[in-house]
């Protein structure tokens, strides 16, 4: 009863906050259908010319393809590495957890352009000459992403006491690796699918690495899309909208197929994580 | 020969030595409890037998055979966690039936033995559903069926009832008794539950600061323990601190009354003695103390029920006193600030070093 | 004992992690000062030469205090937003915590190109005509943090069982403000602190928003790397190191600024928490 | 006029109705405990009390003032958690000072009444010292000297001693009850420990899916439980299961055996009959029952010592049968498989509905 006043000045902060981040969005899909919009609050006419400019474009369609291309990779090369090397700090080192949770942020000390900068140093000569490349670009991004995976996939093995479930699986008689495929990895399953949704939705929308390491040379969505902001506010805001679909799309498809894999009791691991993988991806 | 034989176990987490130079031998089929306040390494001597501790120094055997070198996965032991440990994707019967597809049985001799043991632990019910569905009371089970259908050597339990409510522990402790008769399996089990220990084990380890401080049957434990900390954490205790008066006779003054024990005879300066609640008889209307018996007079502080029994306190020199009897005897005039006679056979008072 | 082999094999994982991280910020460090580096694995001659460079250039200089500033403000409104935002979620919308939790993802599917599309649309003209100026870039600074503001307060928030400690302390007979700023905000410094320190290095390091939505007219310290990088390798490897410098010595005035703030309790707050507080900020 | 009083007190989780209809009276310094399984509303009534749930039917009066409406800061309650809630970044002797920093009391009064009230729960020693310095026994001490030491109208403990070990439990239960009887504080106490309810209310509530099922004092509610519920859940208790054989005189067929029980005259069909395991007799060395007892033969099938009392398991008929002993009686021959002769006094026989 007392607490209505609380409740309602949290629905304020609420509606506004949503207005904050809503309004933009908003703002830019209906530019991308408007025809004239000069006076109005609303646009006067509407129009898909944007749209249809947009993908008969052939080189818009290239770099959706680069991006998903350089995105996936990050996102598989990713989960293969960063999974057994948190597992195993998990399991077996927690002396050195510190350690690894200040790694795992450094990437944010080591922003696009600093990371740039360093790895163009290293990589445009020298024994691994692949600078301008493909390869520069998904590495980098490995790093980019690794809180992300680090983080997530830790916090899974926390939410469901990896530590305790490999010692029952071991009493039971499975060896390590046994216990590691068939116990932890599908009860971490929905932590696996988060930071490989975040993994992918951050490669996908990264713009500096791209255009500072490879720039023109492997052009992504992002690079593509930034040239037509500087050519026509309508096209590029049509691309943005293409932008969140893609997103949505590939995200509920790498969902499926995550879930695909699954067998039948994914869904209980996945309702007993519900909680904690939130904060696992949320971050 | 000893089904499993622990040999100068010790442990050290960093410069904190938490097992010490433990020897343990436990018999084909017995059942024995290790006993003790939270941080007295049982359940780290519990986890260096099943493999999931380094050893520091000393030898776990199964069988004569020195098994310190032999993975977890390979010790032939079950194991039952406090935090039950099911595996959160896989149904009740899955649980279970995990042990048994890791030695590769054919489906069918999976599907029945797992389904049987399940019967066993009272779950025949429910056994497709997933952990998360299940009371807590109810995971402990799976897990306990799920650590038997393999017929291990040993049976090893960390803790199993602490995470449970009070009446859930009762039950589920003595259906764990019942399967280890029944089975005949050789069990280590960790506990801080005096009770649940006194009640379930065949022996009882009591551990302090890392050692074995005691080792025996419950009874023995509780009616005859090695010294004041054993005495103290298993069971209740009156203690009484006199001053000796009469080295020779034994007799003790405690806060003016004196006490006869001709075990301290030869003893002087300031002691105590200790008795359990349950060797004091209240005597009732005036009748005087028998022979061999010491009697203290008092003053009733309170009777709680507890349930099967009734605990009267009564203050004796400043120093209270419980007495337990059970709840069916009729104790007349049990007002509070009542005078109280209590009797004590010489024989149950336990001097305490 | 029969742990040694996987032992092992985590320490050459993290070892290999710590070459794949730690090389181009070497690379860079060594190029900084490099005089001479034609074709020998180390430099033939060092210079301070680059350094030297850098400080006396006075853009350099106001591009740092542009930097800091706009940063400075990203961290303080942030936290005064989002901290009683998250808290009155938290203790009295727990119904509201997964749209919050999702809310908070939003940024990551946002990420800067597309958000400029979307603000430069709506503030370039309208009754808020702030684009190109220091102010768009805080607000877009400020959508861009709020995962890692939300969820570090979030997570020290249930760290502590703020719930409840809120009970407790109205039990006492504290009203909600006097129990939120004298139990809550105490206890959950270290998670302020981590949110802090991160929203300032993540606002520090931006590029794409300080580009494409301000660009020349509030020059920011990246903007003016990315210009070096463009002019010579070795000084902006000199200012690379410049700004890992800024990074770690912000960090330790930050936090000894709110240590000094705290009460005597702090450090037992702190100590409570370290655990939970690393998952706070490491995501 | 009491000073609690709980009047149609209803609370909804979305359709779930969790408190149904209660209405309890508490007197000025009396000891009432809340007792049910998890989810039977128990917390959520204290709660509702607090201040700290929403009320979506009914009213709390304090001194017959309607404090529904009341924040809970200003109803002049102290609260105990289960989880201790002291406050991390004080000490303990500010954790203490804090609700009288809230009165704006003097800081000499302040820190003169925080320092008496934490020797009281016995930890002048450690005042100085922070929640994460002190186990889990203490903390608890601070939590309940936080409490007092405002000298709040109603004393709220939720589950105080759940989170803490048996052996910790016990002492401060006696601690608890201790205080209570000093200040003369009213008091509701929240637990689904029966032993704990029996041992230090005035009165229990027993609460079963929402609703309170029995009110009375800790003995009515073990003698005379007023359904089967309270009857099992309060309390350990033999069932025995029959037919009817004699209607007229109450004579019930347990297993071919016959027991004859007054209170059964006039039924028929298949009912139970209940007795607590300290109200059975062995009969030892033939002994024959007496008059108003019925008799029953069993086989040992267990004795395990619990501390002060023995435990007895014996097969009537296919069931078991526990009898709890003092742990001071000679009961010879006792190995299993033993036959056995067990008396019951009429009046102990409950017939449960």
């Amino acid at each position: 009863m007392n607490k209505r006043p609380s409740a309602s000045g949290a629905t304020i902060i609420l509606i506004l906050i949503n207005l904050y981040l809503g309004v933009p969005i908003l703002a830019t899909f209906l530019f991308s259908i408007a025809g004239r919009w000069d006076s109005t609050v609303l646009p006067e006419s509407y129009t898909f010319h944007w749209y249809v400019q947009m993908i008969t474009d052939p080189g818009v369609l290239a770099a959706i393809g680069r991006s998903f291309l350089v995105s996936g990779a990050t996102v598989v090369l990713g989960l293969l590495v960063v999974t057994p090397a948190a597992f195993i700090t998990y399991q077996f080192l927690p002396a050195l957890k510190g350690t690894m949770r200040f790694l795992a942020l450094l990437p944010y000390a080591l922003p696009g352009v600093i990371l740039a900068v360093g790895l163009i140093q290293l990589y445009s000569s020298g024994p691994l000459p692949i600078a301008g490349t493909f390869w520069i670009l998904l590495f980098s991004y490995i790093i980019v992403t690794l809180p992300f995976m680090y983080n997530a996939i830790t916090n899974s093995l926390q939410a469901i006491d990896a530590k305790t479930l490999m010692e029952a699986a071991e009493s039971l008689g499975a060896n390590r690796m046994a216990a590691f495929v068939q116990v932890v990895v599908p009860n971490i399953r929905p932590g696996l699918i988060s930071a490989g949704l975040l993994t992918f939705a951050v490669s996908l929308g990264e713009f500096v690495l791209a255009n500072m390491l490879v720039g023109g040379r492997f052009q992504t969505l992002q690079l593509v899309l930034e040239k037509a902001m500087h050519i026509d506010g309508h096209l590029s805001s049509a691309m943005v909208m293409l932008y969140f679909v893609l997103v949505a799309f590939s995200s509920l498809m790498l969902i499926a197929v995550a879930q695909g894999g699954g067998q039948r009791g994914s869904r209980a691991a996945g309702r007993a994580q519900a909680g904690s993988q939130m904060t696992g991806y949320a971050q | 020969m000893a089904h499993v034989k622990i040999e100068g176990l010790n442990k050290f987490y960093g410069s904190k030595h938490v097992v010490k130079d433990v020897n343990l031998e436990v018999a084909q089929g017995e059942f024995l409890t290790l006993l003790g306040p939270s941080g007295c390494g049982k359940s780290t001597t519990l986890r260096m037998v099943a493999g999931f501790e380094t050893i520091d120094a000393g030898k776990v055997y199964l069988h004569g055979k020195d098994i310190s070198g032999v993975p977890a996965n390979r010790r032939g032991i079950g194991m039952v966690f406090q935090s039950y440990a099911l595996f959160p994707n896989m149904s009740a019967l899955d649980n279970v039936a995990f042990g048994l597809r890791m030695q590769k049985a054919a489906a069918g001799t999976i599907r029945e033995k797992s389904v049987k043991m399940l019967a066993e632990v009272g779950l025949e019910q429910v056994m497709e559903q997933f952990p998360y569905q299940l009371s807590g009371g109810q995971q402990q089970r799976v897990a306990l069926a799920r650590a038997l259908v393999r017929e291990p050597e040993v049976l090893l339990l960390d803790e199993p009832l602490s995470a449970l409510d009070a009446k859930i522990r009762i039950q589920l402790r003595e259906l764990i008794k019942d399967i280890q008769q029944r089975h005949k399996i050789t069990t280590i089990y960790v506990t801080h539950d005096q009770e649940e220990a006194l009640s379930i084990s065949d022996r009882i380890a009591v551990m302090d600061k890392g050692k074995v401080v005691q080792l025996g049957a419950p009874d023995e434990i509780y009616a005859r323990p090695a010294n004041r900390f054993v005495a103290t954490f298993v069971g209740t205790l009156n203690q009484l601190t006199g001053q000796i008066v009469d080295g020779a006779r034994g007799v003790l003054d405690v806060a003016g009354q004196k006490l006869t024990v001709p075990t301290l005879a030869g003893k002087s300066g300031q002691v105590a003695v200790g008795v359990r609640p349950e060797k004091i008889r209240v005597l009732l209307n005036g009748a005087a103390a028998e022979a061999g018996e010491v009697a203290l007079q008092g003053t009733l502080k309170s009777a709680a029920l507890l349930g099967t029994i009734v605990r009267v306190t009564a203050e004796v020199g400043g120093a209270e006193v419980k007495v337990d009897v059970l709840n069916n005897s009729r104790l007349p005039g049990l007002t509070p600030g009542a005078q109280l006679s209590l009797g004590i056979s010489q024989e149950n008072l336990m001097v305490l070093e």
